[in-house]
């Protein structure tokens, strides 16, 4: 291969930012976390084929009000996100503060409410281990597993993406995210999308398919 | 994904997405109390991917971003869908 | 290019003291070289329990361990050359030290990530050695962890799945810094079809790690929560179905193991053209051919499960789909076989080791297909035809690949080159080890015995018997090959910047390379083989 | 490979040989070209290269004609294959258990065996059926393997076509004892096996106690020596009228005296009252295996080992 110097005398080149390298770099985790629930959405669909009434059962057990109200939440953060992302854009910074603490507050909501969900079931033992758990059908104890398992999975992901919000709210105070330079707040936002992404269809599987 | 000018979604853009999710999820909900039988799976995926979509080419930025990338997000997609449907060539056909 | 002016990457120490130059270290041929070092140990440790393995079956009856012991022993070199060896091996090393030269970057596209990504493949492979040491025992249930009794043994099962945990997050990040290094780094001029062949390799292995490992991941995760909460996804008397763990499972490890061989494959393509100084023939069939078992590579999973009670259908697709899988293989065979028509052939140890991948792994792929075939495989299945199988196509195949980039690139590493001469014969006594070694397995598999066996029925003696001899003589090879490297790296004689004439840009830098690969970023104009 | 001795044997082999074949063809070639052109084309012999443009004709030929040998290799393994799932009506049912670590055929007028006996010629159906973890029914002298799998019936079948004895192994890693989990096919002719089939378990022609028939059958003594080793279980020496100190589900301990109850209680319930030192979750439950009277016989044959 021939070569030729582009640039002559240049020892040490500031490497130039790549912007589109991180964010690249984010999808492609953002793919590895969609695959990570991907495996549980395989579980999910074989044991729901095979268990359609035990399952069906199941979701009726669980409260359709607060999964909705949750799913609104959770619709309603990522369009904070997205605003927060277009003000930086717009070289305000204090309106995307704003915007981002609002989101991590829907986070909060989000996780109370999740309390209050879990809590109610587990104040009536239903959870594995217990001796109304065993007394279930099998279908319906997989489906209280994968519950369990997918919501739970799936609020770490809101913890985390909370506290990355929340360290990209302070680099914009720090001025280290700016209007020329906001590609960590785009990928936080990225992140946080992903999170409302799952929801819409865990949402779905486990409340409303009867 | 080439350098290029970074696109801005406006403030208004974003709430109108923001309506349209909103107004799906009153639907998905509507929609699930009635009994559509086989159908049920069928209407609240549709609608959670329409969601999916909406999220994904506004909120995200996709339909903004380079076509690589698209490609990408898809080639995902199909090998994630291909395995559920590769199983599924399993338990369908188990006596 | 002038000589530089910039301390080579081996000399600089930055400012800091002993070990810590390493540890703290964002150079990617410095990361390349910490997991070299970590990998020879782990190796090195996979191979004795190899040896001993063999010793317990160089008769009948119990020749040195115990039942339960055995059974721990070939987990834990499963376990360790699987995870710990081969599907790092050529990207974590090779893919290191050579990505970023042959592209012509400086670096890695996130070169903290890729630090972090080597602490994580530490501290999981620690998880790993851990089991050995606290807890009830190391685990004893096969590298492939098969549910229910996965979740009934009381060995330290539950450890050893967080330790695969572990190494698949540091195997996806290893993927994402490669494909982004490739879609961003690559120095003017170099359009994808002027990229050489191990960078495509690279990328295709990049995209197997990526959307495949999240799979397994998920899966272990699954296993660990039923044995520690007791609430059962694939415990079938709480109504899971231990069929469906194996449907993860292989969703997974299939496509490893073309995480395995397509950089080895791309390893193997280097070199052949350089030694032959020869222009590569059939350059796109190559590259394409590697994104074609990337992604048909997904879809076979099933020919592991012939014989699980998977339904029919199921079975004659995968194993259709098997067959269309061999097929991107063979054009590669093929299209190497062609490079060396006519060329001038320069037979160095790098250019044998490729010849010795080639026969090894065409004997591994082409037991391969015997699996492949639904009727044999359903006596095959499960015997010693099946471990020398994936003994040919690993060790042989992804082994000898990454001995071939040792040698390539050692010059290049160091600044130093080796005696071409013990190491030409000590790759004869490492091939001639390997295929008695591992030949009679075929033949054992195909009498009838099976696999994680502690005993065995007395008409398997001979072939046994036969295998173990292998095992010490392949062992005196690696050894002899591993001191003649060691011996070159101390006191060889310095190399010259491109000792095999090769015309990638790897070459046109020094050896070793400076700390920022290249005085100036160099341009392309023409593709990577263009031979004279 | 040993002849076959089943009615798959020819078309399991048949691709076997196809593949085998083809293999060898294309390793030999590709091997003996490769050294000529490392000898032809030595760099001593041929310093200087010649470069040779990619050739378009040739590579759609080696991608076509590898693909019509696979496709006829598909074929010979799918052809081989078909018949397995294809159970002819009429075939003689046996219940094949496969568990931790022996094998046990039940008949259907209720006999039953450690070793497979069947007749010569007829179609045999093995409906399998494991009650712990993963075993796979092996014969290589049949061709034949399916995984034993707890909670699915799986099933295989076969034609014995040769007089014989054969063995059986256990294919799928099952823990400890996996290599020992060993047993027989008896191939025998018709005549012969419907003597077997309807005469009554030889009682009196051992001199066993029934107790200890039972355990063998049962395969206790996969896990429980008789001679004061450890296997995986608690040995069953001595133990009848012994101290067994236990953990009981909830995580506590106390003492009892191995009397008939404890000895029923392990039997049928293991995990109820976990024996220390011992893994839980090991032993699967024989109620539905034993009635009372059996286990009567074995408390009687446990006493009897002082
Ligand atoms: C580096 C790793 C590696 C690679 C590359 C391969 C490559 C292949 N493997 Fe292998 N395999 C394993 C590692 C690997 N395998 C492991 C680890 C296991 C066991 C896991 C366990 O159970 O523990 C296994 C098990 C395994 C099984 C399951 C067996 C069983 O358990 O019953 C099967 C079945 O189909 C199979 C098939 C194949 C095929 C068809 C290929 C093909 O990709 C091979 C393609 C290559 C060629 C065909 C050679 C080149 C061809 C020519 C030169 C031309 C002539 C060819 C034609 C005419 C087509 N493999
Ligand atoms: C790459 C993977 C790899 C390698 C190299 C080896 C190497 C060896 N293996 Fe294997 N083996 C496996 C992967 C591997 N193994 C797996 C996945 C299983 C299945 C486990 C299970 O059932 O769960 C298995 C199972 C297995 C069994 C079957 C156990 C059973 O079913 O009961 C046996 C039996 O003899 C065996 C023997 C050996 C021996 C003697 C060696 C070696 O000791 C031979 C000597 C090797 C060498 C001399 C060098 C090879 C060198 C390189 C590849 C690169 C060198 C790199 C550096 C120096 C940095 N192995
Ligand atoms: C897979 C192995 C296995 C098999 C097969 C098995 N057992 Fe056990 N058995 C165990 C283990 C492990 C224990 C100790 C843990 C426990 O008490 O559950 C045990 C405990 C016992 C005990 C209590 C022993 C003591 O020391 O107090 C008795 C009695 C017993 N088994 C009888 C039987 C009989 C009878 C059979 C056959 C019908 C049988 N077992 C088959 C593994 C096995
Ligand atoms: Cu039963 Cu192995
Ligand atoms: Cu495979």
């Amino acid at each position: 291969m021939s070569t030729n110097s582009q640039q002559p005398e240049v020892h040490h080149p500031v490497i130039h930012r790549d912007d589109t390298a991180k964010k690249l770099g984010m999808w492609l985790f953002l793919f590895t976390e969609l695959i990570l629930f991907g495996g549980l959405f395989l579980v999910y669909s074989i044991y729901r084929y095979l268990n359609p009434e035990d399952f069906s059962n199941g979701s009726h057990h669980l409260d359709v009000g607060i999964g909705a109200l949750n799913t609104m939440i959770l619709i309603t953060s990522s369009l904070t996100v997205a605003l927060s992302i277009t003000a930086i854009q717009k070289n305000k910074p204090k309106l995307a503060i704003g915007l981002i603490v609002f989101t991590i507050f829907c986070a909060l909501l989000f996780m109370v409410n999740k309390y209050f969900e879990w809590g109610h079931k587990i104040h009536y033992d239903l959870y594995p281990g217990t001796e109304l758990f065993k007394a279930l059908k099998p279908g319906e104890g997989l489906f209280y597993v994968l519950y369990y398992f997918m919501t739970g999975l799936h609020m770490l992901h809101v913890v985390v993406g909370a506290i990355l919000l929340g360290i990209m709210a302070n680099y914009i105070r720090k001025g280290m995210i700016t209007h020329d330079n906001y590609v960590l707040l785009e990928n936080g936002g990225l992140y946080w999308h992903l999170v409302d992404l799952i929801w819409i269809y865990l949402f779905p599987l486990l409340y409303l398919i009867h | 994904m080439d350098e290029q000018k970074h696109h801005i979604v406006d403030y208004l853009t974003n709430i109108k997405v923001w309506v349209a999710l909103a107004v799906l999820t009153i639907l998905t909900v509507w929609v699930s109390e009635f009994n559509l039988a086989t159908l049920t799976v069928a209407v609240a995926l549709s609608i959670a991917t329409i969601k999916a979509i909406l999220v994904l080419s506004y909120f995200m930025h996709l339909k903004f971003d380079s076509k690589i990338l698209i490609i990408m997000v898809l080639v995902t997609l199909v090998i994630f869908l291909s395995m559920i449907i590769f199983t599924f060539f399993d338990y369908l056909y188990r006596k | 290019m002038t000589t530089t002016t910039l301390p080579n990457y081996l000399e600089d120490k930055q400012g800091k003291k002993g070990l810590m130059v390493w540890l703290t270290t964002h150079d990617h041929k410095r990361i390349g070289l910490m997991y070299l070092a970590a990998l020879s140990v782990f190796f090195i440790v996979g191979v004795l329990i190899g040896i001993l393995m063999r010793l317990e079956l160089l008769n009948p009856g119990k020749d040195i361990v115990d039942p339960q012991t055995y059974n721990s022993l070939f987990t834990l070199h499963g376990v360790i050359m699987i995870f710990l060896f081969v599907i790092p091996g050529i990207p974590a090393v090779f893919g290191n030290i050579a990505l970023p030269l042959i592209i012509g970057a400086r670096d890695v596209a996130f070169p903290k990530l890729n630090l972090f990504s080597w602490y994580l493949y530490m501290f999981g492979a620690m998880l790993a050695l851990g089991t050995l040491l606290v807890g009830d025992g190391p685990p004893d249930t096969g590298w492939t962890f098969y549910a229910p009794y996965s979740v009934k043994t009381g060995t330290n099962v539950t450890m050893a799945v967080f330790a695969a945990f572990i190494l698949g997050f540091s195997s996806i990040l290893t993927g994402l810094n490669f494909i982004v290094t490739i879609h961003r780094m690559r120095c003017p001029g170099m359009s994808w079809f002027k990229m050489p062949l191990f960078a495509w390799a690279l990328y295709a292995t990049s995209w197997i790690q990526l959307l495949a490992t999240p799979v397994v991941g998920i899966t272990l995760l699954m296993i660990a929560v039923e044995r520690m909460l007791g609430i059962g996804l694939f415990d079938p008397a709480l109504g899971g179905d231990p069929v469906l763990y194996q449907h993860l499972f292989w969703i997974y490890s299939h496509p490893a193991v073309y995480i395995m061989i397509l950089p080895g494959m791309g390893v193997i393509s280097e070199i052949i053209p350089t030694f032959s100084q020869r222009r590569i023939f059939g350059y796109k069939a190559i590259a394409y051919s590697s994104l074609a078992i990337a992604f048909i590579g997904y879809f076979v999973w099933g020919h592991h499960m012939f014989t699980s009670g998977m339904s029919g259908p199921a079975r004659v697709i995968f194993s259709i789909l098997t067959f269309l899988v061999a097929i991107p293989s063979a054009i590669k065979v093929f299209n190497w076989l062609a490079t060396m028509y006519n060329g001038s052939i320069d037979m160095k140890p790098p250019m044998l080791y490729a010849m010795g991948f080639i026969f090894l792994f065409l004997i591994g792929g082409l037991t391969g297909l015997v699996n492949g075939a639904l009727a044999a495989d359903i006596h095959i299945h499960d015997t010693y035809f099946v471990v020398g199988h994936f003994h040919y196509v690993m060790f042989g195949g992804t082994g000898f690949a990454f001995f071939a980039a040792m040698h390539y690139w050692f010059p290049k590493i160091w600044g130093k080159m080796y005696s071409i001469k013990h190491a030409t014969r000590a790759f004869w006594v490492l091939f001639t080890g390997f295929n008695i070694l591992y030949f009679p397995m075929l033949v054992v598999g195909i009498m009838g015995m099976p696999r994680r066996y502690y005993d065995y029925l007395p008409q398997f003696h001979l072939p046994n018997e036969i295998s173990t001899v292998g095992s010490w003589i392949t062992v005196l090879g690696l050894v002899y090959m591993i001191v003649v490297l060691i011996q070159g790296m101390r006191k060889g004689e310095k190399a010259e910047r491109n000792p095999w004439h090769g015309l990638t840009l790897d070459w046109q830098t020094d050896s070793p390379p400076t700390l920022e690969n290249f005085e100036e970023i160099p341009t392309v104009t023409e593709g990577p083989y263009e031979y004279k | 490979m040993n002849s076959g001795a089943s009615n798959f044997a020819q078309g399991v082999d048949m691709a076997f040989y196809v593949i085998l074949g083809i293999s060898v063809f294309f390793l030999v070639g590709i091997t003996a070209t490769m050294i000529w052109f490392v000898i032809r084309y030595n760099r001593k012999r041929n310093p200087v290269a010649k470069n040779i443009k990619d050739n378009t004709k040739l590579e759609i030929i080696w991608t076509v004609i590898p693909t019509i040998l696979v496709l006829v290799m598909f074929y010979y393994g799918w052809i081989g294959y078909m018949p397995m799932k294809r159970v002819p009506n009429g075939a003689l049912e046996v219940k094949a258990t496969g568990r931790m670590w022996s094998w046990q055929f039940d008949y259907e007028n209720g006999k039953s065996s450690n070793i497979l006996v069947v007749p010569l010629n007829k179609p045999v159906k093995l409906n399998l059926y494991s009650p712990d973890v993963l075993h796979s029914l092996y014969i290589p002298a049949f061709r034949i393997k399916e995984d034993v799998v707890p909670g699915l019936n799986n099933t295989m079948w076969f034609t014995p076509t040769k007089l014989g004895e054969y063995d059986i192994l256990c294919a799928e890693y099952c823990g400890i004892q996996h290599s020992y989990m060993l047993s027989k096919v008896k191939v025998i002719s018709e005549q012969e096996y419907l003597t077997w089939y309807n005469e009554k378990a030889p009682e009196s022609d051992t001199l066993e106690a029934v107790g200890m028939q039972v355990i063998k059958r049962l395969g206790c003594v996969a896990c429980h020596s008789q001679d004061g080793s450890k296997i995986v279980g608690p040995t069953f020496k001595a133990l009848y009228g012994s101290t067994r100190k236990v953990t009981l589900p909830d995580g506590s301990t106390k003492e009892v005296k191995a009397d008939d109850d404890y000895i029923k209680l392990s039997i049928n319930d293991p995990n109820a009252e976990v024996v220390d030192g011992y893994q839980k979750n090991l032993m699967q439950s024989y109620k539905t295996q034993l009635n009372d009277e059996e286990i009567k016989e074995v408390i009687e044959y446990l006493k009897g080992l002082k």
